[in-house]
């Protein structure tokens, strides 16, 4: 951790492929970082933007947010739909340089816990890298 | 290209009125919505005329943009129009009206839109208090000086050929006639009925009109350029934002937002003063009211795919803080992503409602086989 | 002039007391110029003051709020409220130079069948005098 | 004679070091204030919590970016604070909240309310020059003066209440001693008092009633009379109202910054009000031709028998129009004169019901019962 500072991660993963990748995970015994909070969706294609920028505002650092790999979705197309959402975002912030690169996306399957700890370490450490994230300690939000 | 012809001895205003009037004695439409002077005579309202006598106090084309034509249109053909009622546009309202119709907040199929080449329009505010020179600035803007238009005017690329039925093609024709281009089946219906036949060329105009939207394709590069480095960035962004009071003048303006009741207004970002009070300690202190940033992000994620830069917050905001300008800015990145333009047809699908397959390869972070950064390190 | 001019009149008649008197005028016969045209509702308090700004904006000559006598209402104190509301809104009308004359409140009781011709022949007579109201064609509302 | 506290600092800097007072003694959790937060960023109100960052605040700037009134409402529709929050508001802030409690709207408790002898505000679009320094000297000698200071909104000029009703504590700025160096803050409640306990200054006998509050009370009444007879909005009629609101792009800004306007979903934007093909078409049977949005008119005059009654005349609405109709000075005036006819004075007694919430059996008699002979 660069200079002590703990990056707040906010980890939105859907209830099928997304979560199932935790449960795999710990079956193995991974151990994915401790400042990534997991939010649990039902799927990322019902995930609102406002609520991502909700968070970047409010407090967290990095918002990853990861779901079925296409085809395997299990309302078929939730995760096309939330792929472009996410695009969608991530042109805005990065046109109005808000940091886009706080915002990933990645496909986990149900099976892939070593991906999902991976996932999560790397954004992690990615953000750490960052540093805070200017927008959170302003009070002119 | 090939269009009609028409005589218009005294301006393009004149032969719209023409039209209009012919296709209600004729019965070509019921009825016609269009702009006109209101009686204080410092604005304009749009009128549902039925009786064409009153045309003649009519102006198709006006010097400013009140209420934006979309948001007209979408409060009164929102449940479909009895019998076919035609609209004259700019092209930008005609835009907002096509995205309004696939957005499924307007039966597009009873309406006959009629658009004109736009030569921008003047400030509102500027016009409400002195309207007189208001006017006189409009007539510049018709012999094509471009500088009391609005800002956003001034970089718009797309103000000829919208999806219209009819489109009044005028830019650089001035010899006494005005000609019509046909844009849809429905719009050569309309000139067949109307005996107007289609024969004359139109290459001069083609060329006329090329020309100005390179130049303005230019201009708009430059400006969205120099404003990108004004504001990018949560100093600089937040800085242009901090007259922003919050009263949501530029949704309720927008023709795009027809939310009935909009997500920043509604129970779901109202919050227990316990929250509140631990959201300000947080930070030391917060502003109010609050959620300012959220708000204008927010609603660019919602809408900015379908923005039409019609510069109608802009003109309304009390703060004079250029929306208009932030908006059209990220609405063209997020519609250049898709490689959609807002309001071109009506059978282009929504870039929200459509996917394909294998499409933002660069989206997804690239995946290492393992990542053994952390256990390395710790 | 105003032997052609017809009033166009909207009544706003409270179900229990003023309808049933409208009732017991037909039944008994009792003439009246047809210049109202009568809207029945549960109470005088039913009516929101904007309604009445609606109908007189919507070209309504005269606008008529009737119901029980204060004491009689069947929902005790339905007319109270209304008294309160119309002193409110005849109020506004004056300050904004509107026509107050067009505007009527009548106590009328389930009994009174000849009073309600009394009433709209009295409204229909001031209506006459002031003549079409100018909403009626105005473009600009 | 109420007691007071006499501090040897200006106004503006005694109030920012009461409120570092109270945050620092926990008194209060936090502290509403007008504040400039960015460099030479637009004054804003905010909630502060961190006394170091009060050095931004402008406590007593005279102007409205908001109404400190309905933020307050907003912070407690959902229950009461749960921790003791102080306010600067300016009167007829003071009196919006308190029709907003009457109208369950709000919730007081734990809420310190402090206030002062208002000069007036200056309109928003000041702001967006930057000009509202250079005119604070002037306007702060003409305040102690007693003079209606010029540049400030039209409904400020006649306003009558500019003496805060329900405060637990009011700083003295009409008539007070300007730009001198002493201030003076008027205990009301024990509330007050009780937060005023320990912080330097002496406690003196002050009168809040001088005679340059009776002179800026007469000179207000007579701008208030000119603005009501002589400027346009003076008994309009149909013509006039249709010449007044002919340019309104029925943005419904001035609803949604108006403080008394607290529905969720307006009526006028509801399903009811929407306008069904067979609307137009029942217009068109009688008018040659039907505007569109409908029913301009019909919003303002409607919302006004909504709300005028309870109207404190904060002329936010005036502020906020994109095409700047004079809606602040029409509804102020209906305002004044339907609080007339029930003697109301809209924010004033926290315990007086509503008007339209209570009767009389015997009154208005004159309504309704008009014998006619047969």
């Amino acid at each position: 951790m660069s200079n002590g500072f703990e990056p707040k991660i906010l980890y939105i993963l859907c209830s099928w492929c997304g979560t199932g990748g935790a449960e795999t995970a710990s079956a193995h015994g991974l151990r994915y970082p401790e400042n990534v909070r997991i939010y649990r969706v039902n799927c990322t294609g019902s995930l609102p933007a406002v609520h991502v920028l909700r968070a970047l505002v409010e407090g967290a650092d990095g918002v990853a947010v990861s779901g079925c790999h296409p085809g395997d979705c299990h309302f078929e197309t939730g995760n096309y739909h939330a792929r472009r959402r996410v695009a969608n975002l991530k042109t805005i912030l990065n046109t109005l340089d808000l940091g886009d690169d706080r915002l990933w996306f990645r496909f986990v399957a149900h099976g892939e816990g070593r991906r999902f700890v991976d996932t999560a370490t790397e954004f992690s450490d990615h953000i750490a890298e960052l540093g805070p994230n200017p927008l959170t300690a302003r009070r002119d939000t | 290209m090939n269009g009609a012809t028409v005589a218009a001895p005294e301006g393009v205003q004149q032969a719209i009125t023409e039209l209009l009037k012919r296709g209600l004695d004729e019965k070509v439409f019921g009825a016609v919505l269009v702009p006109a002077r209101v009686p204080a005579g410092d604005s304009f309202a749009w009128l549902l005329v039925r009786d064409s006598a009153v045309l003649d106090e009519a102006q198709p084309l006006p010097p400013v943009m009140s209420v934006q034509g979309a948001r007209a249109i979408y409060r009164f053909a929102r449940r479909g129009v009895t019998g076919k009622v035609a609209a004259v546009l700019r092209p930008c309202e005609v835009r907002a009206t096509v995205e309004l119709a696939k957005l499924k907040q307007v039966e597009i199929d009873g309406l006959v839109l009629i658009s004109m080449d736009c030569p921008g329009a003047v400030p509102l505010k500027a016009y409400v208090d002195d309207p007189q020179q208001g006017d006189a600035d409009f007539e510049k803007l018709l012999n094509g000086d471009q500088t009391p238009a609005r800002d956003i005017c001034k970089v718009c690329h797309l103000f000829s050929r919208p999806a219209s039925d009819l489109h009044f093609a005028t830019l650089g024709s001035d010899n006494g006639q005005a000609s019509i281009v046909a844009g849809s089946d429905q719009g050569r219906a309309v000139l067949k009925k109307l005996g107007i036949a289609e024969e004359s060329s139109l290459d001069a105009w083609e060329r006329a009109v090329a020309e100005r939207q390179e130049q303005r394709q230019q201009a708009r590069a430059e400006a969205q350029a120099t404003l990108r480095q004004k504001i990018a960035g949560p100093d600089k962004l937040l800085e242009t934002l901090s007259q922003c009071i919050n009263c949501h003048v530029c949704r309720s303006v927008c023709p795009i937002c027809y939310c009935r009741q909009c997500y920043f207004e509604s129970q779901a970002v109202l919050m227990p003063p316990e929250n509140i009070l631990a959201r300000a300690r947080r930070k030391g202190g917060m502003r109010l009211p609050t959620d300012t940033l959220l708000f204008h992000v927010g609603r660019m994620s919602h809408m900015s795919l379908s923005c039409v830069s019609c510069g109608a917050c802009e003109d309304a905001c009390p703060s004079s803080i250029p929306v208009a300008q932030l908006f059209s800015l990220v609405g063209d990145a997020t519609q250049k992503q898709f490689d959609y333009v807002a309001g071109r047809s009506v059978t282009e699908p929504l870039p929200t409602i459509t996917y394909k397959e294998d499409e933002l390869p660069d989206l997804v972070a690239p995946y290492v086989e393992t990542y053994s950064g952390r256990e390395a390190a710790s | 002039m105003s032997a052609a001019f017809v009033p166009n009149i909207v009544g706003f008649f409270c179900n229990w007391c003023s309808y049933t008197a409208a009732d017991l005028a037909g039944v008994s016969r009792s003439h009246y110029e047809p210049t109202v045209r009568i809207i029945r509702v549960m109470c005088s308090s039913r009516v929101d003051p904007h309604m009445v700004v609606t109908a007189f904006l919507g070209g309504a000559d005269g606008v008529l709020l009737a119901g029980c006598h204060p004491g009689d209402c069947h929902y005790v104190t339905g007319n109270y409220r209304t008294r309160r509301r119309f002193a409110l809104l005849q109020s506004m009308f004056e300050t904004l130079g509107l026509d107050t004359q067009r505007l009527k409140l009548s106590w009328i009781g389930a009994s009174e069948g000849n009073r309600v011709g009394q009433v709209v022949t009295d409204l229909t007579e001031a209506v006459k005098q002031l003549g079409p109201n100018p909403a009626r064609e105005a473009m600009f509302l | 004679m109420s007691d007071a506290l006499t501090i040897s600092k200006p106004p503006d800097e005694a109030l920012r070091a009461f409120l570092a007072f109270l945050l620092q003694e926990k008194k209060a959790a936090a502290v509403l204030t007008l504040d400039r937060i960015g460099k030479d960023a637009a004054p804003a109100y905010s909630l502060i919590t961190d006394a170091k960052e009060l050095e931004s605040a402008a406590p007593l700037l005279p102007i409205m970016p908001a109404n400190a009134g309905k933020l307050l409402a907003e912070i407690t529709e959902l229950g009461p604070s749960p921790e003791p929050i102080a306010a600067v508001l300016k009167p007829c802030e003071l009196r919006a909240l308190v029709e907003l409690k009457k109208l369950n709207q709000a919730n007081l408790d734990n809420l310190l309310l402090i206030s002062f002898t208002c000069g007036g505000v200056f309109p928003l679009a000041i702001r967006n020059n930057g000009g509202i320094n250079e005119t604070l000297p002037a306007y702060r000698d003409a305040l102690a003066k007693g003079e209606v200071a010029d540049g400030i909104r039209p409904t400020c000029r006649a306003c009558e209440h500019f003496v805060p009703y329900n405060a637990d504590l009011t700083v003295a700025l009409v008539g007070g001693p300007g730009s001198s160096g002493t201030s003076t803050f008027l205990i009301n409640s024990s509330r007050g008092a009780e937060a005023l306990e320990g912080f330097e200054g002496e406690r003196t006998e002050a009168k809040l009633e001088s005679d340059a509050i009776d002179a800026l009370r007469a000179k207000r009444a007579d701008e208030a009379t000119k603005l009501y007879t002589e400027s346009e909005t003076a008994a309009p009629g149909l013509d006039g109202l249709i010449s007044i609101f002919g340019r309104c792009l029925s943005c419904r800004a001035c609803s949604t910054v108006c403080p008394i306007c607290y529905c969720e979903l307006c009526y006028f934007d509801s399903v009811t009000e929407d306008p069904a093909p067979n609307k137009y078409e029942a217009q068109l049977r009688h008018r040659k031709a039907t505007r569109v949005p409908p029913g301009t008119i019909a919003f303002h005059l409607g919302r006004m028998t909504h709300m005028v009654i309870s109207c404190v005349g904060c002329g936010m609405c005036s502020d906020v129009c994109p095409v700047s109709i004079p809606v602040a000075t029409l509804f102020s005036m209906v305002g004044k004169s339907a609080d007339k006819v029930f003697s109301y004075v809209p924010g004033k007694d926290l315990d007086e019901e509503l008007p339209l919430k209570k009767y009389e059996v015997d009154e208005l008699s004159h309504l309704g019962e008009e014998r006619i002979e047969s």
